[in-house]
């Protein structure tokens, strides 16, 4: 059995190598903002939150209440017009304790974890759920199953983002 | 809704990326096993040079790794001086900036041959109404001091 | 349908911080798979690359940017992309295009250059969620696999002691690697006890971020046969993405998965793949997720793969090996180029090549699996000698 | 390779300058739900797998090809994404079907270039950080060079250039899909604000909102699903090179486009394609561009193409009508999903489904479709009514 595997290239450099200005690099970044088109299913999902409702569509056809709302439902593949409210409350089917920020930089000594979860939000089908983060918990008490209810920014506040509900708190 | 309905009345309905750029992150390039070379002689020697492929018989500007025509890897007897005086193989006059505003003063750019390869630059110390395709051209360097390693240590070219 | 054959691969190291650019890097493997199999450029009618999200590279049209570095000059090139799983799928593509017959000999190129995200390449990944219902949470990358290895402990009651030695196991096959980017064997202590970045993923649940590249030369039935008395058929694949709307499954088990993998073991014509394969590259970016993807890929029963991992069922010289090459947590992960290494392995795997990584008793048949997106997409290839 | 694929459904929607009626799912979901029904109702559970063509930057979305299943009814289903052309998703989809391991595919793209503040800086981020970004200039000056250079060498005019603008715009004005529709005169085009000279204002295509789907089917199916398939005779693609300085003919030539339709020609066994091809919708995204590629398409000679111009050849009522939907300079550029606009056009035009602009007793159509700025990579598809 000879080993025959040809391996080349990848020469490996120190973030040192480069910062003595010995490599030469680039740097770049892209400045272009983007405005999503909402569409008609989002912006009422969102103006929905904005007065503190969560908002669904109903599917005529295989009758599941779908979270986030759309249009169509994408099983079926028909359009789908029957709105439905659910609760503010829900269930969690999983949830993170997570130390680190989005860029990947450490949360800060003193500075709480992020709780992110995925919520089954009563009321839509079972399993339609929403990512989110939690509030007002002890991380170590956290339980997948636990019952939540959301906590939302107070009325003023609010803009019409997923954020207008600032996190879900255990019921 | 979608097909059965739909946004008739011509409101807010988009959602900005909070911040600025959705991309918040930025990019580092290396300029390359290659690019490294090509660039220190540009830095050090103010000097401009390619790499050929005996068996393609083509001189690469910028210097490559490899050809790209035959994958033979470029190696050290490879490595060619091609000099600092170059053939205008296209020019154009650009008035737009980077974000697609118009320039209050158009900038004139060439590809400019070496070789059988090619750099793209500004030109300098020449109007727009004075270059033409085939006109020879050589490279103005920053002063030594003040390259870095990169294709703006040519500040410019100029009419030989 | 036309058989199709892998007859040449080659690899970069893996390195965290690359020298080279993507095209060089793309060159490197490129140039090594050519050399493997004794072809040159004129030989390859067509190239199939990949490569996962542009932002890694920092470059718009990244498919385009790296055709000269593939081999793509003056060729048919096209990228194909799905995320994460975009490694074993470039696979599938190059599958296509020889198996359509359009080409006999096609060139699958992967590349990644994940060191040029700075600060960070988590950063970018910011980018994956939902625009709207979901940025504005800023969530990292590390959440979406942090809820699904929860779920999927929860659901059978595995410890984060039994999710690392999958960590173990393959960090130690990766040793023997020569592109791995480690050189220090871990235990379960170690990545119990390393930082814990988003419970219950810690920092050695994690494959490292990287840079590197890895090449697969595939060829038509005949013309696989004048180029090496060892052809590796490509016997089955299969791939599958799921809804966007992620939040919405039941992340303890991967559907996408299990359906990718039952359509490439029909078309292999294998009935019982936990007996008849002998080889797995599940795709291992974190640890739990080599344990899950054993399960959807149906080489493990639900539930009971920490007890055949524990058993030695899956260790280099147990029934059915798992990660010989040491996975992306043992050699590193260039994402779209890790997939790839997967293929590679199983090539030299079965071809009885692998040297002192070489399973024992004469492997073959074997599965590559990758994955990515939002926990939404797998790819599969089964080989065969 | 005897395996014979035809078009079987089309749908689209958007084709607007902006779309903030709906969300890309939604416009998707409306192109997919039309392309279905024009299949004759086809549920999406009975199409085998799905090819969407798309680039990450243009969405603003990493990974974006997590988001093609939903909408196009794909879930849980073969789903792969094309960072290309969708005329290259096209014969991704064309390739699938003669592998034999699947029989109706469904391929898609979509734009939604209103949603960027700067597509300029996002065409700036696909060239090459070391020898071209650092300059900072807007990217559209890669098609000046090339401009310049293509009516150095060809010597073509300025002037034939900006009748490319006039055809392709009027010819927009009878075709409902769309929307820069316009008499524009000469001097309209030479005199417009100039952005990279040679290059003005109105040589280069707008931006427009649209998604598109396409389905295709394996002969078998075709004929079991629709009286009037269209069949791919021919696919072909390439790539030059993507560095700029060492493409074979300069900046001046399309090389990719001469070698995506040789492969084309050759797989249609199309031997004379001036006599062979009865009308063509070809990549038009800069004025230039149509010159130069109906050339490199062996079309006509080298340098040939602005005099044919100017005698009406390329008109609707010429030997080979070029555009007649109006092209990207009239129809509005759809970036990704260009290509399969160029299809569509093509495939209505051989179906008989093409309005006003319907040409007669046409039986084979070329699309050809570039990658733009600054790429040198093209796919060309040869599409017949005749089996």
């Amino acid at each position: 059995m000879s080993e025959k595997i040809q391996v080349s290239g990848g020469t490996a450099l120190s973030e040192e190598d480069i910062r003595s200005g010995n490599i030469f690099v680039t740097e770049d970044s892209l400045d272009c903002a983007y405005a999503w088109d909402m569409g008609v299913a989002i912006k009422r999902y969102l103006a929905e939150l904005k007065e503190g409702r969560i908002i669904a569509t109903e599917c005529r056809k295989c009758k599941r209440i779908m979270l986030p709302p759309r249009l169509f439902c994408e099983l079926c593949f028909i359009p789908c017009n029957s709105w439905r409210y659910v609760k503010d409350t829900g269930t969690i089917n999983t949830f993170s304790i997570c130390h680190v920020h989005w860029d990947a930089s450490r949360i800060k000594e003193g500075e709480d974890p992020h709780l992110p979860a995925v919520i089954e939000i009563d009321g839509a089908s079972d399993g339609m759920g929403i990512m989110h983060i939690l509030g007002e918990v002890e991380p170590e008490k956290i339980k997948i199953g636990m019952k939540v209810k959301a906590v939302w920014k107070p009325k003023a506040k609010r803009t019409g983002s997923i954020t207008d509900i600032k996190y879900f708190k255990p019921l | 809704m979608g097909i059965l309905e739909k946004i008739t009345r011509n409101v807010d309905n988009r959602y900005w990326d909070p911040g600025v750029g959705a991309f918040p992150v930025k990019n580092r390039y290396t300029a390359g096993v290659a690019g490294q070379r090509f660039f220190e002689k540009i830095k050090e020697d103010g000097n401009i040079i390619g790499t050929r492929c005996e068996a393609c018989e083509i001189t690469y500007v910028p210097a490559r790794l490899y050809c790209e025509r035959c994958f033979k890897r470029l190696e050290e007897k490879d490595w060619v001086d091609v000099g600092t005086e170059g053939i205008i193989h296209s020019f154009t006059v650009v008035h737009k900036t980077l974000e697609g505003e118009t320039k209050e003063k158009p900038t004139l750019l060439a590809a400019i041959q070496f070789a059988d390869g090619m750099l793209i630059h500004r030109m300098g110390e020449c109007k727009e109404e004075e270059v033409y395709i085939g006109m020879k051209v050589t490279a103005h360097f920053k002063a030594k001091p003040k390259r870095k390693g990169g294709i703006n240590d040519i500040d410019y070219f100029k009419p030989l | 349908m036309r058989k199709v054959a892998i007859v040449g691969a080659g690899l970069t190291k893996f390195v965290r911080r690359a020298l080279e650019t993507p095209k060089e890097l793309s060159f490197e493997a490129t140039k090594t798979a050519l050399d493997s199999c004794g072809l040159s450029l004129d030989d390859i009618d067509c190239v199939a690359h990949g490569s996962a999200p542009d932002a890694f590279d920092g470059i718009h049209q990244k498919g385009e940017y790296l055709a000269d570095g593939c081999g793509g000059w003056n060729k048919p090139t096209m990228r194909v992309y799905v995320g994460g799983a975009t490694g074993v799928h470039a696979v599938v593509h190059g599958w296509h295009h020889v198996a359509s017959g359009m080409f006999d000999i096609c060139l699958v190129v992967c590349e990644e250059k994940m060191s040029n995200a700075m600060p960070h390449a988590q950063g970018f990944f910011l980018t994956i969620f939902d625009a709207i219902t979901e940025r504005a949470l800023h969530p990292n990358l590390l959440w979406i696999f942090a809820l699904e290895m929860n779920r999927y402990m929860e659901r059978y009651g595995y410890t984060k002691e039994d999710m690392a030695l999958a960590a173990v196991n393959n960090k130690r096959n990766g040793l023997l690697h020569p592109s791995s980017q480690f050189k220090d064997e871990i235990t379960v202590e170690d990545v119990l006890n390393s930082e814990t970045m988003a419970y219950p993923v810690s920092r050695l649940d994690v494959s490292p971020v990287s840079d590197g590249a890895a090449a697969v030369v595939l060829a038509a039935e005949p013309v696989a046969r004048r180029l090496t008395d060892k052809p590796v058929w490509i016997e089955g694949v299969g791939w599958t993405l799921d809804t966007a709307y992620w939040a919405t499954r039941d992340l303890y088990y991967p559907r996408y998965l299990d359906k990718a993998a039952r359509m490439a073991y029909e078309m292999a014509g294998i009935r019982e793949p936990d007996k008849q394969i002998n080889i797995a590259e599940p795709y291992d970016p974190f640890d739990y997720k080599a344990l899950h993807h054993m399960e959807g890929l149906q080489l493990s029963p639900r539930g009971k793969t920490v007890e055949l991992l524990r058993d030695g069922h899956f260790a280099r010289d147990g029934n059915l090996p798992m990660c010989p090459s040491g996975g992306l947590l043992g050699v590193g992960n260039p994402i779209a180029a890790a997939g790839v290494m997967k293929i590679c392995e199983l090539f030299w795997q079965l071809r009885g090549e692998a040297g002192e990584r070489q399973v024992p008793g004469d492997p073959r048949l074997g599965v590559a699996q990758a994955w990515g997106d939002l926990m939404q997409v797998s790819s599969v290839v089964v080989t065969g000698i | 390779m005897s395996k014979r694929v035809a078009i079987v459904g089309i749908g689209c929607s958007g084709f607007r300058t902006t779309s903030t009626d709906l969300s890309y799912r939604e416009m998707i979901f409306e192109a997919a739900t039309k392309c279905y029904e024009d299949a004759g109702g086809i549920h999406p559970q009975s199409i085998d797998s799905f090819v969407a063509s798309s680039e990450d930057f243009m969405e603003g979305i990493s990974i974006a090809d997590e988001y093609v299943p939903d909408q196009l009814g794909a879930v849980l289903k073969p789903v792969q994404s094309i960072a290309g052309d969708s005329l290259q998703g096209l014969a991704s989809a064309l390739m699938q079907i003669k592998t034999g391991q699947q029989s109706i595919v469904a391929t898609s793209a979509f734009s939604k270039v209103s949603n960027l503040s700067h597509y300029e800086k996002v065409a700036a981020y696909a060239t090459d950080p070391a020898y071209i970004r650092p300059l900072k200039e807007h990217p559209y000056f890669i098609a000046g060079l090339e401009m310049n250079r293509y009516l150095h060498e060809s010597f073509s005019t300025r002037e034939q250039c900006a009748r490319v603008v006039m055809k392709n715009r009027y010819n927009a004005l009878s075709n409902p899909r769309a929307v820069y529709g316009a008499k524009v005169t000469l001097e309209d085009v030479t005199c417009a604000e100039p952005v990279s000279e040679p290059l003005g204002q109105f040589d280069i295509s707008g931006h427009l909102d649209g998604a598109i789907v396409i389905l295709l089917a394996s002969e078998e199916k075709a004929l079991e699903m629709t009286a009037n398939p269209v069949w791919i005779k021919g696919v072909g693609w390439a790539t030059d090179t993507p560095n700029l300085d060492s493409r074979r003919e300069g900046l001046g030539g399309a090389l990719y486009a001469k070698l995506a339709a040789d492969k084309a020609y050759e797989m249609a066994n199309i031997k004379s394609p001036v006599n062979e091809i009865d009308f063509a919708e070809i990549d038009d995204t800069f004025s230039y561009k149509e010159l130069q590629h109906l050339e490199a398409l062996q079309m006509c000679g080298f340098g040939e193409a602005g005099k044919l111009l100017e005698m009406g050849c390329f008109e609707p009522g010429g030997d080979l009508p070029v555009n007649v939907s109006g092209g990207s300079l009239g129809a509005g550029y759809l970036h990704e999903a260009n290509g399969l606009q160029k299809v569509m056009e093509t495939a209505l035009q051989l179906r008989g489904e093409a309005g006003k602009n319907q040409l007669a007793g046409v039986e084979t159509g070329l699309a050809f479709a570039w990658r733009g700025i600054p790429t040198a990579t093209g796919t060309a598809v040869v599409l017949s009514n005749r089996l």
